[in-house]
């Protein structure tokens, strides 16, 4: 796949269609991996890479390049192409600044899986088809390679490229995923259970940001959490409600845009589960105003600036059997 | 030097949390933390904790003072000062090494008197690190891992730790639990060393080009191109700073509660766009020059101004935690070689 | 409290009816089946209940003549529901004098066939408690 | 910081007799950047004015707050106070603390604690507040009417004649509406045709009135002086600039079996028909749902006959868009559906009629052409009994709790006419209350009784049972007498409650203006404001906004019109400064907010900024419409980085109050 | 430490929209309907105006019940504003109970500008629920607590 890239990615700078090439620059390991923007067939040479580790989602990066001189190629995930959609939907990107290759996925590894499995220094790892072996400083260790899926993409939720310029492979198909069942089993905890369990999480949180800086959808000019006269700006969790407050107004100001592609999860450096919050407002969204996906379509009109006169009064919480 | 049988760990543990407040790491849901000693729980076996141990003596946020208003009139009350003395056990090296960093910074004139409290009530016991990891490059910047400092360093092989006091109230400390304790030979531990000192001879990461970034390179390096591209994917978050145990960088908020003013301070990041605001707006205007003060000041400023030592102790945790994978070792590398 | 007052706080909590809902259209006695048989109607129990009249009713016959067909709780546009405060006299009558008028098992050989169904059905309603 | 004074009024003791006004004045001085403070009896009064302006002028004030009333009772005097005293209006906020306060507590400490916390929200607002001033927008010089009966005419005509171009929009093919259908009038009994026919003609021929007839509201956008209205003009097959009403095609309609809504169902008209003679605009309408040629495709003869060539089988509905300064409401009524009152035998016998089709029996242009025959035999009616309230002041959930207020007046009529017309019929009127307010209407009902010898019987009937021999038993209770009357009548009369038409519940939707929960519309203050809608530009007109009989109609009628032309001689209107605006530094242009503006007030612009990062970049940002803008404050709360804010209900203003109530 | 549910005074913040719930709390007032003191209402031109930011913060500053209050569905002064105001609730309230905040704390009522009896009544019968529940410890802050 990684020289069908490049080759792709020289033929298209080449021809003049794009004048640079948005993917993923090796690092110090096989797994860290950086975004990265290319501008000659040298630098593709000498640093360009894809591999299972190359999770992060490069649309975000596409709201400052779109705007700049010239069109860009953008090698983008399934995934990414939903934020894509969704960041058009919203004018945040000049789309037609934007050459999008759509590329198959089949899930990206999550070292911290790898390291969960037991491997502790990794110097290197050999993708084995189904297993990677991985290389360490004190020995070699095969772990198969679905054990060592991320969670969002083992509970993908499409593998449909829903916008590109071109596809690389063929296009997947949208996925029967299981990905709301950790978000039903809070439900059906009690009411005490669910507040020790999401006391227990956030109140790991630093504030370090990663996780609205890593979010596609949050691509605020100025967040309010930034933003001095907003009157909620704060930097550090100083009262465990700041991280309440934080968590629930950054779920809330994504509900309805948040295409679940899991970044939030994946860049806490705490591992709070991020993911499930976004989650519940998707799956309350699907549940009480009919099934959406942001970013499928980018003529949606999104659940929140949209109603029905026959939607449900908010006492629907309070009828919920479970307390 | 002393010793103790592995598996009376816990005793050792439990006594030492006698009298002191006891902080250990221990395993959880988000990885490694160091976390209020609980009985019987066991020591966690990761290389690093996720935060640092800087936790300890800067915490992320801290009280400074409060106004109560009367009316018209205003009254300040100067918060209650931690007074409890405490134990840190556990700490590698590189944190440790960290601690002599930011008591640069906070102990030198004008000296910051909260930091200054919570060091002198903390005890800091060490630990030799056994499996070191390919994140690890704290011997760049002098470190030696099996001479892991604090006020009591120990090591570890298969049967026993082994202790050994480096300060008098390292001292004091083991004097307190010496009943558990038996006398082993200076040599002891040097088993435990060698081997760790094997595994940090295969580190991928090692000899980083520092010697480039002498006071004498400042205006070249901090004009060097490349810190345009080496920033390019920096998302702006704060994840380096708040996990690095060298950061010191802090704000001074004031939140109004309703019946009076809580001044604060609290980690702040120059990665944050607000960084530094002051009147006339934002002195670091875009991310590359957020990213290059971050590194300019472990790399140049800091030592320029605190003979030659670097304001990083290669633990590593940036290297992990990075949402999209920069790091202090890619900015060394790329711009550490010898200016001409 | 007067006693009086007492026992119309009585039929009023037995009956849940309030009286002052009443504007005197007469439509409970225009529906009565049994108007001819009563001296005070169904309109003026509601009036005389709430004027504390009771004693005279409470000695008057009409209290048994009352079918409870409900046709007035069924007319009436105020939902005063007269056939219930009829009701609530008649079981304060029987609570001061601290019995049954019947025991249930008593009512079966008391039919015969010129009763109407809703006063049988009303009975057992009303001895069977 | 502000410089702000604290007004607290005592309302004489509405306030001050449970809250401690002098305490509420003395703790809030004390409050950060208030430098004044004062109660005074009543503070909406002269005197209590100009102790504020005083204060204004004497301590410089910048801030203003009132302890008072509600804000919805005095914020518009105090603001004005506050501007003739060189204070920007909006510097001025109000505590509420009578009928949020006082009124509601009796324990004269908790009042007084609770009035201090509103003082101290409505000072941290105030600290808050910035000077505002209101945009101006155009008045669009023409207006609008729905609903084409004596309302709508009435309310058109004096706009007309006013000199500013109305339009009628009516659902029924001519205007006219309820009272086109009325036999006689009371209390003078002059005939309605004769006195509405030449209104309508009026209406119809006046240069400044255009009659939408067949027509209907379907979408209203913008806002007061600015109105966008989409009518949909039906299609009635017929070209009704070619009809020239001659009626040969009704005539001609092989189709005669459809039942006349004119006459109230009683008898039948054609498949393409005119309502009545007199109909404003006179054009045949064809009614699809029966015409053969509509049905099958079969047919045309209406077509064949017609010289004119007005038949078009082709004609679609059409949208027009119109542009009005004003609308008014006149939807009228209807009697409420009788189905339900099984007791009056309603459904179950023909006999048994509501007083509007009694009418329509007694008119000459009605099915029986005037004469009064019973609708099962057609044989003369000697007893007739008219029943009153059916389905009024009725607490149930079959009838309608208020009063139909028309019923008595009318009832009396048609006694009246009923025993002038055939003295050998007995009349009984069985009635709860007989309310006859109103110049020379209680006289009426006395020469009823007295010269006519109606019966009146004060009680209600209780049931009306058809008997074998085609009479009706009516049984039902004199309560004077205190009797159970038991009657055989040949034809009963129900009285049967109004209610708004099904119309306006929809309408009131599109209009954004309020209704009762009896789906009438709300007026904007029950006494003070009684033809105006709380919603600016929307003016009620007629038995939409309650039951009412002609006159009364016609007052309001005009009342409404002289409303309208108020406006519509207007230049320009102030508008409202708490509207929207977007810090367009901060915005993202993701269009959110201007999804959720109903109003259509935010579009998008394409701007060269300055970026912090000191580039220049091209953005696209929002930009609110302060003319279009209502200030309803949705925008805000779509918008996720807080660039939307509104003025006067900001952010931090709405924040600082919930601050300063939780403290 | 029992709560005394006699003692407790729960705070509550009632956001009511100019049109309908304030005029109907007016009304309240005018027809001397009781509600508790502790009942504290903020105006505000339409419920949609209400930023799910201002829910917590008045969690955040001790208040131990938040209610708001608008226009019945469809009759909304400026058309459409409580539709999205339902919906947002209904996603905010589904979030707090989610996190295991008691979701009986918070609620959203319609309240015309006529129901003045039904403004009372609402807030006496939040006033009960929020009483019932006690103090709200799970989306305090304690800063902002009363020493």
């Amino acid at each position: 796949m990684q020289e069908a890239m490049i080759r792709r990615a020289k033929e298209l700078l080449a021809d003049g269609t794009v004048n640079r090439v948005l993917g993923w620059q090796r690092g110090e390991f096989v797994y860290d991996v950086t975004p990265a923007v290319f501008a000659s067939p040298d630098e593709l040479d000498a640093s360009f890479v894809y591999n299972d580790f190359c999770g992060a989602n490069l649309s975000k990066y596409l709201v400052a390049e779109s705007r700049k001189e010239g069109k860009v190629l953008a090698f983008l995930k399934p995934c990414d192409t939903y934020s894509l959609n969704q960041l058009t939907a919203e004018h945040r990107v000049v789309r037609e600044n934007i050459y999008a290759i759509g590329l198959p996925c089949e899930g990206k590894a999550d070292v911290e899986a790898l390291k969960a499995a037991g491997a502790a220094g990794i110097t290197g790892i050999a993708d084995g088809g189904d297993t990677f072996t991985v290389h360490t400083l004190y020995g070699d260790q095969t772990v198969a390679k679905a054990d060592a899926l991320a969670e969002r993409c083992a509970n993908c939720k499409s593998k449909q490229c829903v916008t590109y310029d071109e596809l690389l492979g063929e296009n997947g198909a949208v996925q029967n995923s299981h990905r709301f069942d950790m978000v039903e089993q809070l439900e059906n905890m009690t009411a005490d259970e669910r507040y020790a369990f999401w006391q227990g999480e956030l109140s790991r949180c630093i504030r370090c940001n990663a996780c609205r800086n890593a979010c596609p959808a949050c691509t605020c000019e100025k967040c309010v959490f930034d933003n001095p006269q907003s009157g909620i700006a704060n930097t550090a969790p100083a009262d465990s409600f700041e991280e309440k407050l934080f968590h629930i107004i950054r779920a809330f100001h994504v509900a309805g845009r948040c295409t679940d592609c899991g970044e939030c999860s994946r860049v806490c450096p705490q591992h709070i589960p991020l993911h499930l919050l976004n989650r519940k407002f998707i799956k309350d969204i699907n549940e009480l105003y009919g099934p959406y996906q942001a970013g499928a379509d980018v003529a949606a009109r999104g659940p929140l600036t949209d109603f029905t006169f026959e939607d449900c009064e908010p006492s629907v919480v309070h009828e919920r059997g479970v307390n | 030097m002393k010793s103790l049988l592995l598996k009376d760990m816990d005793r050792l543990l439990a006594a030492l949390a006698e009298n002191r407040t006891l902080y250990v790491p221990t395993d959880g849901a988000g990885g490694a933390e160091y976390r209020l000693y609980q009985p019987g729980t066991p020591l966690s076996e990761a290389l690093n904790t996720n935060r640092s141990a800087k936790d300890f003596f800067f915490p992320q946020t801290e009280n400074m003072m409060r106004f109560q208003m009367r009316g018209k009139e205003i009254r300040i009350e100067e918060p209650t000062r931690p007074d409890e003395d405490f134990v840190v056990f556990g700490v590698r090296a590189c944190d440790a090494r960290s601690f002599e960093l930011l008591d640069k910074v906070f102990l030198s004139e004008p000296v910051d008197s909260y930091y200054q409290n919570r060091r002198a009530h903390g005890v800091i016991v060490t630990r030799c690190c056994g499996r070191p990891e390919e994140t690890c490059f704290c011997t760049a910047f002098g470190i030696d891992p099996t001479a892991p400092g604090g006020d009591v360093s120990t090591w570890q092989d298969d049967q026993r730790l082994y202790l050994a006091a480096n300060t008098p109230a390292g001292q004091a400390l083991l004097n307190g639990v010496a009943h558990l304790l038996t006398d082993a030979p200076e040599t002891a531990a040097d088993d435990a060393k060698a081997k760790t000192r094997a595994a940090l001879a295969n580190l991928p990461i090692q000899n980083l080009p520092l010697d480039g970034f002498g006071e004498e390179n400042l205006l070249a390096i901090f004009n060097d191109p490349r810190w345009a591209e080496l920033s390019r994917a920096c998302l702006g978050c704060g994840t380096c700073t708040f996990v690095c145990p060298t950061c010191q960088c802090y704000d001074i908020k004031d939140f109004d509660t309703g019946h009076g003013i809580q001044r604060f301070r609290c980690w702040d990041s120059c990665m944050y766009s607000e960084f530094t605001r002051c009147a006339h707006g934002n002195p670091r205007v875009s991310q590359v020059e957020r990213f290059r003060q971050r590194f300019m000041h472990k790399l140049v400023y800091f030592p320029a101004n605190n003979q030659g030592d670097f304001s990083c102790v290669g633990c590593g945790r940036c290297l992990q935690k990075c949402p999209v994978s920069l790091n202090i070792v890619k900015v060394i590398k790329a711009l550490g070689g010898e200016k001409a | 409290m007067s006693d009086t007052k007492r026992l119309k706080e009585q039929i009023l909590a037995i009956s849940g009816v309030n009286p002052r809902k009443c504007m005197k259209c007469g439509k409970c006695s225009g529906a009565c089946p049994a108007y001819d048989e009563m001296e005070y109607h169904p309109h003026q129990f509601v009036a005389m209940v709430e004027d504390g009249r009771i004693d005279q009713l409470l000695a008057s016959d009409s209290l048994w003549m009352c079918l409870s067909c409900f046709a007035c709780v069924e007319r009436c546009p105020r939902q005063v529901e007269p056939a219930h405060l009829i009701e609530g006299v008649r079981l304060a009558l029987i609570r001061q004098q601290n019995q049954n008028h019947l025991h249930a098992e008593d009512i079966p050989p008391k039919l015969n066939d010129a009763l109407p169904q809703q006063a049988i059905v009303s009975a057992y309603r009303k001895y069977s408690k | 910081m502000q410089r702000i004074g604290v007004f607290v009024c005592w309302c004489g003791s509405n306030i001050a007799a449970t809250v401690d006004v002098k305490q509420v004045a003395e703790t809030l001085k004390s409050e950060p950047g208030v430098v004044f403070a004062a109660d005074y009896q009543y503070m909406c009064s002269e005197a209590g004015q100009n102790l504020i302006k005083d204060a204004i002028r004497d301590h410089k004030l910048t801030g203003v707050v009132i302890c008072s009333c509600s804000p919805r009772m005095h914020e518009a005097t105090f603001r004005k106070t506050a501007a003739a005293a060189g204070l920007n209006p909006y510097m001025v906020e109000i505590a509420n603390i009578r009928e949020q306060c006082s009124w509601i507590h009796k324990d004269k400490a908790v009042a007084t604690e609770k009035a201090i916390i509103l003082g101290r929200a409505a000072i941290a607002k105030v600290h808050l507040n910035a000077p505002l001033t209101p945009g101006e927008s155009p008045v669009t010089k023409r207006a609008l009417v729905i609903g084409g009966g004596i309302a709508g005419i009435q309310t058109a005509l004096d706009i007309a004649e006013a000199g500013f171009p109305v339009d009628i929009v009516e659902k029924q093919p001519t205007i006219g509406g309820k009272m086109a259908q009325l036999d006689k009038t009371f209390p003078t009994l002059d005939c309605a045709a004769c006195i509405l026919t030449p209104k309508m003609v009026d209406a119809a021929q006046h240069e400044n009135i255009h009659i939408y007839a067949y027509s209907e509201v379907e979408e209203v956008k913008g806002f007061v002086g600015n109105f966008s209205v989409t009518i949909r003009k039906k299609a009635r097959m017929v070209d009704p600039v070619k009809c020239t009403g001659c009626g040969l095609c009704t005539e001609k309609c092989p189709m005669k079996k459809v039942p006349n809504e004119f006459n109230l169902g009683m008898n039948n008209r054609s498949a393409i028909y005119i309502p009545f003679a007199q109909a404003v605009p006179k054009v045949a309408t064809i009614d699809p749902a029966y015409c053969i040629k509509m049905k099958t495709g079969k047919c045309g003869l209406c077509s064949t006959v017609c010289e004119a060539g007005a038949i078009d089988y082709t004609q679609q509905d059409e949208l027009v868009e119109e542009q009005y300064g004003a609308i008014v409401v006149a939807t009228g009524y209807n009697p409420i559906k009788l189905d339900q009152f099984d007791e009056f035998a309603y459904a179950q016998s023909p006999d048994v009629i509501t007083s509007l089709e009694f009418e329509r029996l007694t008119n000459a242009a009605g099915p029986t052409a005037g004469t009064l025959l019973r609708p099962s035999d057609g044989k003369h009616p000697h007893t007739i009994v008219f029943v009153q309230c059916v389905g009024s002041r009725c607490d149930g959930g079959k009838g309608k709790s208020y009063c139909s207020k028309i019923c008595c007046m009318y009832t009396a009529k048609h006694a009246m006419l009923t025993r002038e017309k055939y003295p050998d019929t007995d009349v009984y009127v069985f009635y709860i209350d007989v309310r006859t307010p109103g110049k020379n209407f209680d006289e009426f009902y006395r020469r009823a009784v007295e010269e006519y010898g109606v019966h009146y019987i004060k009680g209600m009937v209780g049931k009306v049972a058809p008997q074998a021999d085609g009479t009706l038993l009516v049984q039902g209770s004199d309560l004077i007498e205190n009797r159970q009357l038991r009657l055989n009548a040949d034809l009963v009369v129900l009285a049967a409650a109004i209610e708004p038409d099904a119309s306006a519940r929809p309408l009131a939707t599109k209009l954004t203006a309020s209704m009762d929960t009896n789906d009438f519309f709300t007026e904007a203050h029950p006494k003070l404001r009684p033809v105006e809608s709380p919603t600016a530009g929307i003016f009620l007109s007629g038995a939409c906004q309650g039951p009412k009989d002609i006159p009364e109609t016609v007052s309001q009628a005009s009342a409404a019109a002289a409303k309208v032309i108020g406006l519509l001689v207007k230049d320009k209107l102030k508008g409202n400064p708490c509207v929207a605006h977007s810090n367009e530094m901060m915005c993202n242009g993701c269009s959110s907010c201007e999804k959720v503006c109903p109003y259509g007030a935010i579009t998008y612009v394409d701007k060269e900024f300055r970026m912090p990062d000191r580039t220049t970049a091209i953005r696209r940002v929002a930009s609110v419409n302060p003319a279009v803008c209502q200030g309803c404050g949705a925008c805000t709360v779509a918008c996720p980085s807080g660039a939307m804010d509104l003025n006067g209900f900001s952010n931090s203003q709405i924040m600082a109050e919930v601050d300063a109530i939780c403290k | 430490m029992q709560v005394n549910e006699k003692e407790f005074k729960p705070l509550i913040v009632a956001f009511c929209c100019n049109w309908c719930s304030y005029a109907g709390a007016d009304l309240s007032g005018t027809n001397r309907l009781n509600y508790p003191a502790n009942v504290k209402i903020i105006r505000v031109p339409c419920s949609c105006r209400v930023n799910p930011m201002f829910v917590l913060r008045a969690f955040q500053r001790g208040a131990d019940g938040v209610i708001l209050c608008g226009c019945h569905p469809g009759d909304c002064h400026y058309t459409t504003g409580n539709y999205y105001t339902r919906r947002r609730m209904t996603l905010l309230f589904s979030m707090l109970d989610y996190l295991g905040i008691e979701r009986d704390r918070t609620r959203v009522e319609w309240v015309s500008a006529a129901e003045g009896a039904k403004f009372a009544a609402t807030m006496n019968d939040f006033v009960a629920t929020v009483t019932r529940l006690g103090e709200n410890k799970r989306l305090e802050d304690l800063r902002c607590k009363k020493q």
